[in-house]
This record gives C-alpha cells, sequence and structure tokens, in this order.
C-alpha cells in the first residue's frame, strides 16, 4: 500500500518535472511567444526592469527577463551571445568596441550625503580628497569633529569606474573605504549612518539621501540637460552585431517616447 | 535472474555513493583549475602575502582578508564560545529533562534562522548601537563578531553538549562522593574529560564562521584595509567573493576563485582538525 | 527411512579458530532431529550453515560436503532460494514491526504471492499448524508486537510454515518461554513432523528426550554420539553423553 | 579570603541558568522582532500576488513558488542519491578503505561553506554547461550541497533498525534489495523524513549559492532553464537595497515562519523514532 502511494508520487513528481520543463517550449511554440533576455550593469537593471513591466502589458506575446550581473558581465554575455541585449552603465572600453551600443539615457552620478548632514555643497577636489582617504574627518569639510565613513562601489563597478573617470582623475580610492555592492545598499547605508558619505546614481536619489552640489552645481535634470553638472554617464543597451526582431522591438520601445518618459519619471535624463 | 538483479543494484548503488566523491572531486577541481593559473601567474606571495587587491589593475593581494577572516573568526569565538560552552554545560548538567526538551528544539531553531536574516537584523539594530555609543560607521568588526558570535552558537553547543553527555557518569560520581561540589565536579572534572569534543565544537564553530557570507557582507562594511580597531570595516575572503563575482570577468574572475582557493584550504585544514579531536575522542 | 540432509566431514572456523571438526551425520526425513550439547559445542553454527545465514558473519571459511536429498547445493542455488527450503525459527522471538496477518504473508508476498484469497489461506493455514489460530483469528490486523512472548514465537513459527519449506531449523526456539508455551509449541511440533524434516537444537535434553525422533550430541566441535532418541538417553555408548544428560556438565 | 564552595556552586548554577535563558532570549527576540514588525503587513494577497516595482508594492508569489520548487526538485535529485549511498554503507559492504574514503568525502562536502558551492556551481553548471543563471542550475548545485545532511541521517536511521529483523526477513527467502525496502526503509522512513526536513530547511534558508546559480529575476520560473528568486533572496534584496522595510520584514516573517515549521516538524518525527526504538 505505502509501496503503491511513494511510486505515485515520484511519477506524479516525474510528470511535474516533465510539464515544467516542457511548459515554456510547448506553450511557446503555440502562441507565438518571443523572449529578449537582457543581463548587465545593476545601475541600469531596475530600469529596465520598469521599462519590462510596461512593455509586457503592451505586448502580451513577449517575455522580457532581466538580470544583474553588472556591466562587464553585461559586455561579457553579450559578446558570447548569452543574452540579446547587455546594459551597461560606462562607456565601452576599446577592446569592447565590437558590440554595436546604444544609449537609451543619461545618468547622472549623485554624490550623497544623509539627510542629517548640514553641508550642501562639496568641490571635486575635496570628494577627491575623502574617496582617496586624505580628509578623513567632517571638521576639515566645515562640519563636526567626527569621522567620515565614506562608501564606495566594488571593483567592477561600472558607477564606480565612472566616478573614478569623472572624479578620482587617476588617484586610487583609499583601502579604508567601505564597499557596498549596488546602488541600493550604498543609498541604505547613507540613508542610516548621519556620518556617510557616498556617490549613486542620481535616478535613486529620494528624499532617504541628500544630493550634494559639486562645485555649487547641484545635482537636477536641468543642471545635467545643460550640461552644468558634469558627472554624468550613459546608460547603454549593447547588443552583438544588429539586434534580432524581438531585441529590436525592446530597444525601439525604450527609445519611444512612451520609454523615455518612463525613465525621466525616474529621475534619468532621456535622451530626446 | 534474481542474482542478476542483485548485482545490479549493487552496482547502482556503488555509482550513487561515488557520487559524493565525484561532486567532491568536481568542486575542488574547478575551482583550482579557475583559482590556480592566477597563483602561477602572478606568484603565489604576491596572492597570499599582498596587500593590495586591485583586480582591474592587476593587484591581487588577499592578505587584509585572511587576516580580517580570522579577526572576525576569533571575535566571534570570544563572543560565541563562553555563552555556547555554557548553554552546553546547563544543558547537560543542569536542566530537567523537560526543558533539555524544550531548548534542543530551540537551538535547533537558532541555527535554522537564515543568514541573510541575522545579516539584516545586524544591519537595523547593531549597526546603529555600536555607531552611537562606540563610534565608527557601525560596520564594523564588532559587529559583525557579534552577529558571527550568535551565528555560530548553535554548532557549539550541540557538539560540546554531545561531549559533555559523553562523559561517564562514574567520573561525576566519584567526585561528588569525595565531597567536591557540582560546579567543582563541572570545572575538574567534567570540562577536561570532554577537552578534545568542546574543542572540536569551537573549531568547527570558527568553520562555520570563517564560511559565512551574506551576513559578513551586509554588516562588516567590506573595505579592503586590515583592521586596526574593533570599530573598522574590514573584508573577509568569504565577502571578497561575494560582493565581487557577479561583475568580475576575465583575470578579475581567476581572482576571486583564488580567493575561493584560500578559503577551501583553510575550511579543509579547520575541518581535519575538529574531525581528528572528534575521532580521538571516541577512540578514548 | 529416507535421508533428507547428511553432512560430510563438515568443517568450520571462525577466524582461524576451528568451530568444527568434521561432522558427518545423516538427518532423516518426516522425523525431529535434535541436537544437543553444551554453548561452544558448534550445534549453532550448523543451522547456521545449514540455512547459509553464516553469510553475513565475517571470516567464516567452511569445507566440507552438504547434500540435501543427495545433491550438494552450494553451486547451484542461490541462498535467496536454499532459504525458501530451508527455514529457521530464532531463539528470540523477532515478529516484524507490522500487523499478524503481514508478518506471515511477508514470506508468500516475496515469492509474488500477492492474490487475497491465496493468501488469506495460507495465512489461516500457517497459524492454525502452529497451534496459534484460535488466539489471534479475531486480531490478524493487529501488531504483531503486542502478541506474548509465547504467542509472538508462534507466530515466527507460523511465518516460516508459510513459506512451505522442506527443512524446519529451530535454534533454542523455547529458551526464553514459559512451560505452558513451551508445551505448545512442542505440540506443534509433533503434528508437523508429517510434512517437514525439522532441526530442534536444544540446551534442554529434557525437552529433546520428550519430541526428538533422533538426536544427536556435540561437543567442542564434534559430533560424539548420534542415534535413535530412546537408545541414546536410555544407553548411551560414551560417557560424556551420559554425563551430559544425567546433567553433570552443560 | 578564600570564597566557600558552596557559594562558588550557587553562583555557577546561576550564571550558567541565566547564559542558558540569555541564549534562548536571543532566538525570543529575533523572533518576535520579525514577527512584530512583519505580521502586520502580511496577509493572504502578499502570498498570492506577484511583486511590483521590484518588490516595493505587490507580494511575493513567485518568489514563495520559486522556493518551493526550488526545494522539491532538489530534494527530488538528492534524496535518491542520498538515500542510495546510505544504503551501500549500511547494507551493502563492509567497512573497508572504500566506505572510510567515501565517508571522508561526505564529510569534506559538509564542511564546505556554501559560497564555494555558489562559486562551483557559477563556473560549471552556469557558465561551463552553460545553463546561466536558471532553476536548473540551482537545484543541481542545491542538490550537492544537501547531499551530505541526506546521507548522514538517512545512514543513522538506517543504522538504528535493529539487526534481528534484517535476520528474519534473509530467513524467510528474502534477498538483501526484498529486505532494504521491505523491512530498513520501511523502519527508518521517519529518521529519512527528518533528513529531507533539515535538507529543505538549509534550501529554504540558503542565498550565497542561490544567488550565483539561479540568479534573482523576479518572474515566475515556468520551466528549468528560467531563472528565479527564491525568499531568502528577496528578502536580501528587499532588505539590502533598501527597496522596502515593511515588505523585508514581511518577507522576512513567513520565511522564518515556514523554517520554523520544518524544523519542528524535523524533530517532532525524530522524536517520534527515538521512543519507537529506546
Amino acid at each position: 500500500m505505502n509501496g503503491t502511494k511513494i511510486r505515485l508520487l515520484i511519477l506524479l513528481l516525474i510528470f511535474g518535472l516533465f510539464c515544467l520543463s516542457c511548459g515554456r517550449g510547448g506553450a511557446g511554440a503555440g502562441k507565438d511567444q518571443h523572449t529578449v533576455t537582457i543581463a548587465g550593469s545593476t545601475s541600469v537593471m531596475p530600469f529596465t526592469e520598469k521599462l519590462a513591466e510596461y512593455f509586457m502589458l503592451e505586448n502580451p506575446d513577449y517575455i522580457v527577463e532581466v538580470q544583474g550581473g553588472g556591466s562587464t558581465a553585461g559586455v561579457q554575455a553579450c559578446m558570447n551571445y548569452t543574452v540579446d541585449i547587455g546594459m551597461s552603465s560606462r562607456h565601452l572600453k576599446d577592446n569592447e568596441k565590437a558590440l554595436t551600443d546604444v544609449t537609451i539615457c543619461n545618468d547622472g552620478i549623485a554624490i550623497v550625503v544623509n539627510p542629517g548632514n548640514p553641508l550642501d555643497t562639496l568641490t571635486i577636489e575635496q570628494i577627491r580628497g575623502i574617496f582617496n582617504g586624505r580628509i578623513k574627518n567632517w571638521k576639515d569639510l566645515g562640519w563636526i569633529d567626527r569621522e567620515i565613513d565614506a562608501v564606495s562601489r566594488e571593483e567592477g563597478s561600472g558607477t564606480r569606474g565612472s566616478f573614478e573617470d569623472l572624479i578620482m582623475n587617476k588617484l586610487e580610492i583609499d583601502d579604508g573605504i567601505m564597499v557596498q555592492d549596488s546602488n541600493g545598499s550604498v543609498k541604505e547605508v547613507i540613508a542610516t549612518d548621519p556620518y556617510a558619505i557616498g556617490y549613486i546614481s542620481l535616478g535613486l536619489l529620494d528624499g532617504r539621501v541628500k544630493g550634494l552640489a559639486v562645485n555649487g552645481v547641484s545635482p537636477t535634470m536641468e543642471n545635467i540637460k545643460s550640461g552644468d553638472y558634469e558627472i554624468v554617464r550613459p546608460f547603454l543597451y549593447l547588443t552583438n552585431g544588429e539586434p534580432d526582431e524581438c531585441a529590436r522591438t525592446f530597444i525601439d520601445f525604450v527609445l519611444s517616447m512612451e520609454g523615455q518618459t518612463i525613465l525621466q519619471k525616474e529621475g534619468l535624463i532621456d535622451i530626446l | 535472474m534474481a542474482f542478476n538483479k542483485e548485482k545490479f543494484i549493487k552496482y547502482i548503488l556503488t555509482v550513487f555513493a561515488l557520487s559524493s566523491l565525484f561532486f567532491l572531486f568536481l568542486i575542488f577541481a574547478f575551482i583550482l583549475i579557475e583559482g590556480l593559473p592566477l597563483f602561477l601567474k602572478v606568484g603565489f606571495k604576491n596572492i597570499i602575502f599582498g596587500f593590495k587587491w586591485a583586480p582591474t589593475k592587476g593587484s591581487f593581494g588577499i592578505f587584509p582578508m585572511i587576516v580580517s577572516s580570522f579577526l572576525v573568526t576569533f571575535g566571534a569565538l570570544i563572543v560565541g564560545g563562553p555563552l555556547g560552552l555554557s548553554c552546553a554545560v546547563y544543558l547537560a548538567e543542569y536542566s530537567g529533562k523537560r526543558m533539555k526538551m524544550l531548548l534542543k528544539p530551540a537551538l535547533e531553531l537558532l541555527a535554522g534562522i537564515p543568514s541573510v536574516v541575522y545579516g539584516f537584523l545586524g544591519v537595523i539594530y547593531i549597526v546603529p548601537l555600536v555607531r552611537n555609543y562606540l563610534g565608527g560607521s557601525g560596520f564594523s568588526l564588532i559587529s559583525t563578531s557579534v552577529i558571527l558570535g550568535v551565528m555560530i552558537l548553535p554548532t557549539i553547543i550541540s557538539i560540546s553538549f554531545d561531549a559533555i553527555m559523553s562523559v561517564p557518569r562514574t567520573y561525576r560520581e566519584g567526585s561528588l562522593a569525595m565531597g567536591a561540589t557540582k560546579w567543582q565536579t563541572i570545572y575538574k572534572v567534567v570540562i577536561p574529560s570532554a577537552r578534545s569534543g568542546i574543542m572540536a565544537g569551537f573549531i568547527l564553530g570558527m568553520g562555520r564562521a570563517i564560511g559565512e557570507t551574506m551576513a559578513v557582507i551586509m554588516i562588516a562594511g567590506n573595505a579592503l584595509k586590515i583592521p586596526t580597531s574593533l570599530l573598522d570595516p574590514l573584508r573577509t575572503l568569504t565577502g571578497n567573493i561575494a560582493l565581487e563575482l557577479a561583475y568580475a570577468t576575465g583575470d578579475h574572475r581567476l581572482g576571486l576563485f583564488s580567493t575561493g582557493v584560500v578559503l577551501l584550504v583553510i575550511i579543509m585544514a579547520l575541518n581535519y582538525i575538529a574531525n581528528f579531536g572528534i575521532k580521538k575522542k571516541r577512540l578514548k | 527411512m529416507d535421508v533428507k540432509i547428511r553432512l560430510e566431514n563438515l568443517k568450520a572456523s571462525y577466524n582461524e579458530q576451528e568451530v568444527l571438526k568434521g561432522i558427518t551425520i545423516d538427518v532423516y526425513k518426516n522425523m525431529i532431529t535434535g541436537f544437543m550439547g553444551p554453548s561452544g559445542s558448534g550445534k549453532s553454527t550448523i543451522i547456521s550453515i545449514l540455512n547459509r545465514m553464516m553469510e553475513f558473519e565475517d571470516g567464516i571459511r567452511i569445507e566440507g560436503k552438504i547434500l540435501f536429498d543427495g545433491f550438494d547445493l552450494t553451486k547451484t542455488i542461490s541462498s535467496v532460494e536454499l532459504r525458501k527450503r530451508v527455514g529457521t525459527v530464532f531463539a528470540v522471538p523477532i515478529p516484524l514491526p507490522r500487523s499478524i496477518y503481514e508478518n506471515i504473508a511477508y514470506g508468500p508476498r516475496l515469492n509474488r504471492i500477492n492474490d487475497r484469497e491465496k493468501l488469506d489461506q495460507i495465512v489461516i493455514n500457517s497459524l492454525k499448524n502452529a497451534f496459534l489460530w484460535d488466539e489471534v483469528k479475531d486480531r490478524l490486523n493487529t501488531s504483531a508486537l503486542k502478541l506474548s512472548g509465547g504467542q509472538q514465537q508462534r507466530l515466527c513459527l507460523a511465518r516460516t510454515l508459510a513459506l512451505h519449506p522442506e527443512i524446519i531449523l529451530l535454534d533454542e526456539p523455547c529458551s526464553g518461554l514459559d512451560p505452558i508455551s513451551t508445551a505448545k509449541i512442542e505440540d506443534a511440533l509433533s503434528e508437523l513432523k508429517k510434512d517437514y524434516t525439522i532441526i530442534l537444537v536444544s540446551n534442554n535434553t529434557k525437552q529433546i528426550a520428550r519430541i526428538s525422533d533422533y538426536s544427536a550430541f556435540f561437543y567442542m566441535g564434534e559430533l560424539i554420539e548420534y542415534g535413535n532418541t530412546e537408545d541414546l538417553f536410555t544407553n548411551p555408548r560414551i560417557k560424556k553423553t551420559d554425563d551430559y544428560i544425567s546433567g553433570k556438565f552443560g | 579570603m578564600r570564597i566557600k564552595p558552596g557559594i562558588t556552586d550557587k553562583m555557577a548554577r546561576i550564571g550558567f541558568n541565566s547564559m542558558a535563558f540569555f541564549t534562548v532570549g536571543i532566538l525570543v527576540v529575533i523572533i518576535s522582532i520579525i514577527c512584530i514588525k512583519g505580521v502586520s503587513h502580511v496577509n493572504l494577497e502578499f502570498i498570492f500576488t506577484s511583486p511590483e516595482d521590484m518588490g516595493r508594492h505587490g507580494g511575493i508569489f513567485p518568489s514563495i513558488m520559486g522556493t518551493v520548487l526550488l526545494a522539491l526538485l532538489s530534494i527530488v535529485f538528492a534524496t535518491p542519491l542520498g538515500l542510495g549511498t546510505a544504503i551501500f554503507l549500511t547494507e551493502y559492504t563492509k567497512e573497508s578503505t572504500f566506505t572510510k574514503i567515501i565517508r571522508f568525502g561526505v564529510e569534506s562536502l559538509a564542511g564546505i561553506p556554501s559560497i564555494i558551492y555558489g562559486l562551483f556551481g557559477f563556473i560549471f553548471f552556469v557558465i561551463k554547461l552553460g545553463m546561466g543563471w536558471s532553476l536548473l542550475s540551482g537545484v543541481l548545485t542545491m542538490t550537492i550541497m544537501i547531499l551530505p545532511t541526506i546521507i548522514r541521517t538517512s545512514e543513522e536511521a538506517i543504522k538504528a533498525v535493529p539487526r534481528n529483523l534484517r535476520i528474519v526477513s534473509y530467513s524467510l527467502g528474502a534477498t538483501r534489495w526484498e529486505t532494504v525496502t521491505k523491512i530498513v526503509l520501511t523502519a527508518a522512513t521517519p529518521g529519512i523524513l527528518t533528513g529531507i526536513m533539515l535538507s529543505v530547511g538549509r534550501v529554504v534558508g540558503e542565498t550565497a549559492a542561490v544567488i550565483f546559480t539561479m540568479g534573482s529575476s523576479l518572474r515566475l520560473p515556468t520551466s528549468l532553464m528560467d531563472s528565479g528568486r527564491t525568499m531568502a533572496v528577496h528578502f536580501y534584496i528587499l532588505a539590502r537595497e533598501g527597496i522596502s522595510m515593511e515588505k523585508a520584514y514581511a518577507t522576512a516573517l513567513i520565511l522564518v515562519l515556514s523554517i520554523t515549521i520544518i524544523n519542528i516538524l524535523a524533530y517532532y518525527i525524530m522524536n517520534k523514532v527515538v521512543s519507537k526504538y529506546s
């Protein structure tokens, strides 16, 4: 009696597995579903997820799968065809130029502190000093006598890459600086630690952290569009050669008025 | 026919049994295949004793992380060791049967709580506490040690408990008969006889602490320098892998696998020392 | 009288220590043959050689011939097949942790008998033959572990009978039982010998004297004396046997 | 001045008592924090709807399903392998160098930390075998990770089955395999179930090894090649990225609740076994 029950269970499980593994292939063949896989920069990922949500609402026969991995991984995945579209939050390096890139929008990098921090502006020189480890105390910047808890991103991150290019000017980020592995986690640290400073994608700026003016220019959309705020990097979609039909449809959607409006609402700088 | 069937079954089961070995081999092989070339390319010394980790610029030193890993591990032992041992003593010597029935599953539950939950609670409660009362950012050696100390409690308790329980009743009776108090008996007779088992528990606890990842990257701050005070942030070997693996390509990824090789070697060494302790105890 | 089992110069050693030193004996069909002797005499070893349970022991070595109905089955029949023809009842009753019914059906089910009616018939007959039917007929589906020791042992006997073996080996089956249970088993055995060849190993010389047709006395791995039970008990040819059955040692 | 032994004895008793209750206190505090902060955000809608806006709104249904699928499939793969190994070690061989080597392998697997499993799964299943971040990569990695637990608990359970039962079975003409399936496994089932339960608990709580093999796609996986997210991973991302603390606590509550239930179930089954044989 027990034996048959167990056998039945196993049979059911195998059957379920079978269904599961065929599920997509079978359904896809019948209903003509298209899948677009996208991977890469974790900075671009949340916005792409948002775009994908809207896109799939309008195009129910499409499935857009979005993964993180980081800019460099996005480039790699794109090069060996594991994904249809790669995402990058930095310019392509010389050895990556074989890929086709589309700028879907621009993103400012905001230097952020806790809302409780009275400072409103820093010079590029000061920011460089903080992350280089020369300036260690808020006292030196005109605030209280308290160590600065600076937070950076990890090696390989596109945001860090852009930050190094745009701010650090070949100086190294000091080893004593804390490291978090995403915009969100940097923001979390800044939001909870009154003495912290870090840098995140402008699109993620909200009431929980305060964006500092750099050299007196605030990180606002107008200032970026006018070119006054200079810490800006592009968000790129990468394809290996010409994108295929499905990928094309999605990229077109992103570049369309609708897609750009979505991005703009998220705090990014549209390219219209 | 029956004869053949039995042979067939035995053959299948042998293959199953060998699968564990096969997986172990695969894991070692792939971690080594990915991790060793960099050792040869950059030099063993430059990785193990290098101070600079800048994998995109060709520096792969993980010495600070090795030191940091051991620091949090010892920190965790300082927090969790005495607490765990006392719990084990309480369970084995003081608690009644019903209490034991209640406490043992509770402690197992402590082991079952996912490490991300520990990390999360650490960030929300321990980190601000340290920041406000001790200074620094709170993402620090001490916060990490406290959280890891709690996380290794179940390991230390259950293995120490087994070790204490395996001390023969006659030892205790002998000591008590000679007029020793219960505490004197525990302190002078029970704990010394259970020593190697308790040590094994501590070492396995160390293994758990050194291998812990998610909680650590959430609380440790992940700075690359060797911490110089309890309040400094630090990055462990596991943290290094988890932080950067998703992003890494080329030599950078190989560097993370080298980190994995070092971690694997340390863990294996700890496990064998611990197992040796447990086996020695059993032989006695 | 047909010879059912013939042992020829059977030797066995256990970790280099000789426990059977060349046993030669004929066991007759449809008889109860009693094996007696003090512990260490080798009688239980013979049992585990006959049912090949010694395969589960380490370091045992066997020489000599074992003939069933004149045939040496060592090479021709697998242990599993052999055990279906040679049933065993052990010293301690060991019911399987399932119902009375399923305990007895266990063997037949191994032989792919799954037909309910057939199984019912086998269970009923086996229980009746083991003199247990009347006591359990109303609770066949209760756990066998709930039976008393004596009932459990008869259950074990019934379980063996369900296989319809040719030979039944009983390894001190009454050692832990009260006199009433023992009597019931003895009654059952006396009935059963019509259809089976039975070997009864016992330390209890009185039991051997009571129910066995032939008796063998073993001592230190040797067969000291073998013969018709009446002759052996009334007129032992060897002094050692006399000493044993009169209780001077053992 | 020497303190009287009677006093130190009393102090020791009080000390050990308070240490033990402190430890239990930690557990109570952890669980109550999660319950208090999470309970107001958990409702049927939270359990049965998909997340919106990266989890800021909506529920966690896909991650619940992801967890269930990952755990279930890992068990489906690991149980035959683990149980087979345990049966081999206990029933089909005698202690020898060979079994020692296998045991060494199992012990070593048990000691490997989850991040190494993640690293291995990532390089082997995700990259080398080209499975990508997928349910399948996750399942295979988890299978290897829980294998030692299943082997060890099954072996203990099988060893606890009295030898006599096997002897009887053999004497009734059962083959080794018949004895194993009909006698040994039936008697050892509760112990084996305990091991399976503990393994499920481990998979449910695992993050590091899952995130690098199964990925973190928010969608409900519909095939083995789909990426997906378990509750633990979802919780990690919610908490770490500061997406939504309410949702994070609510997810943590469901996570901890399910692990608690699994653990209690495992403990309950195990106790039944212990009382059965002692």
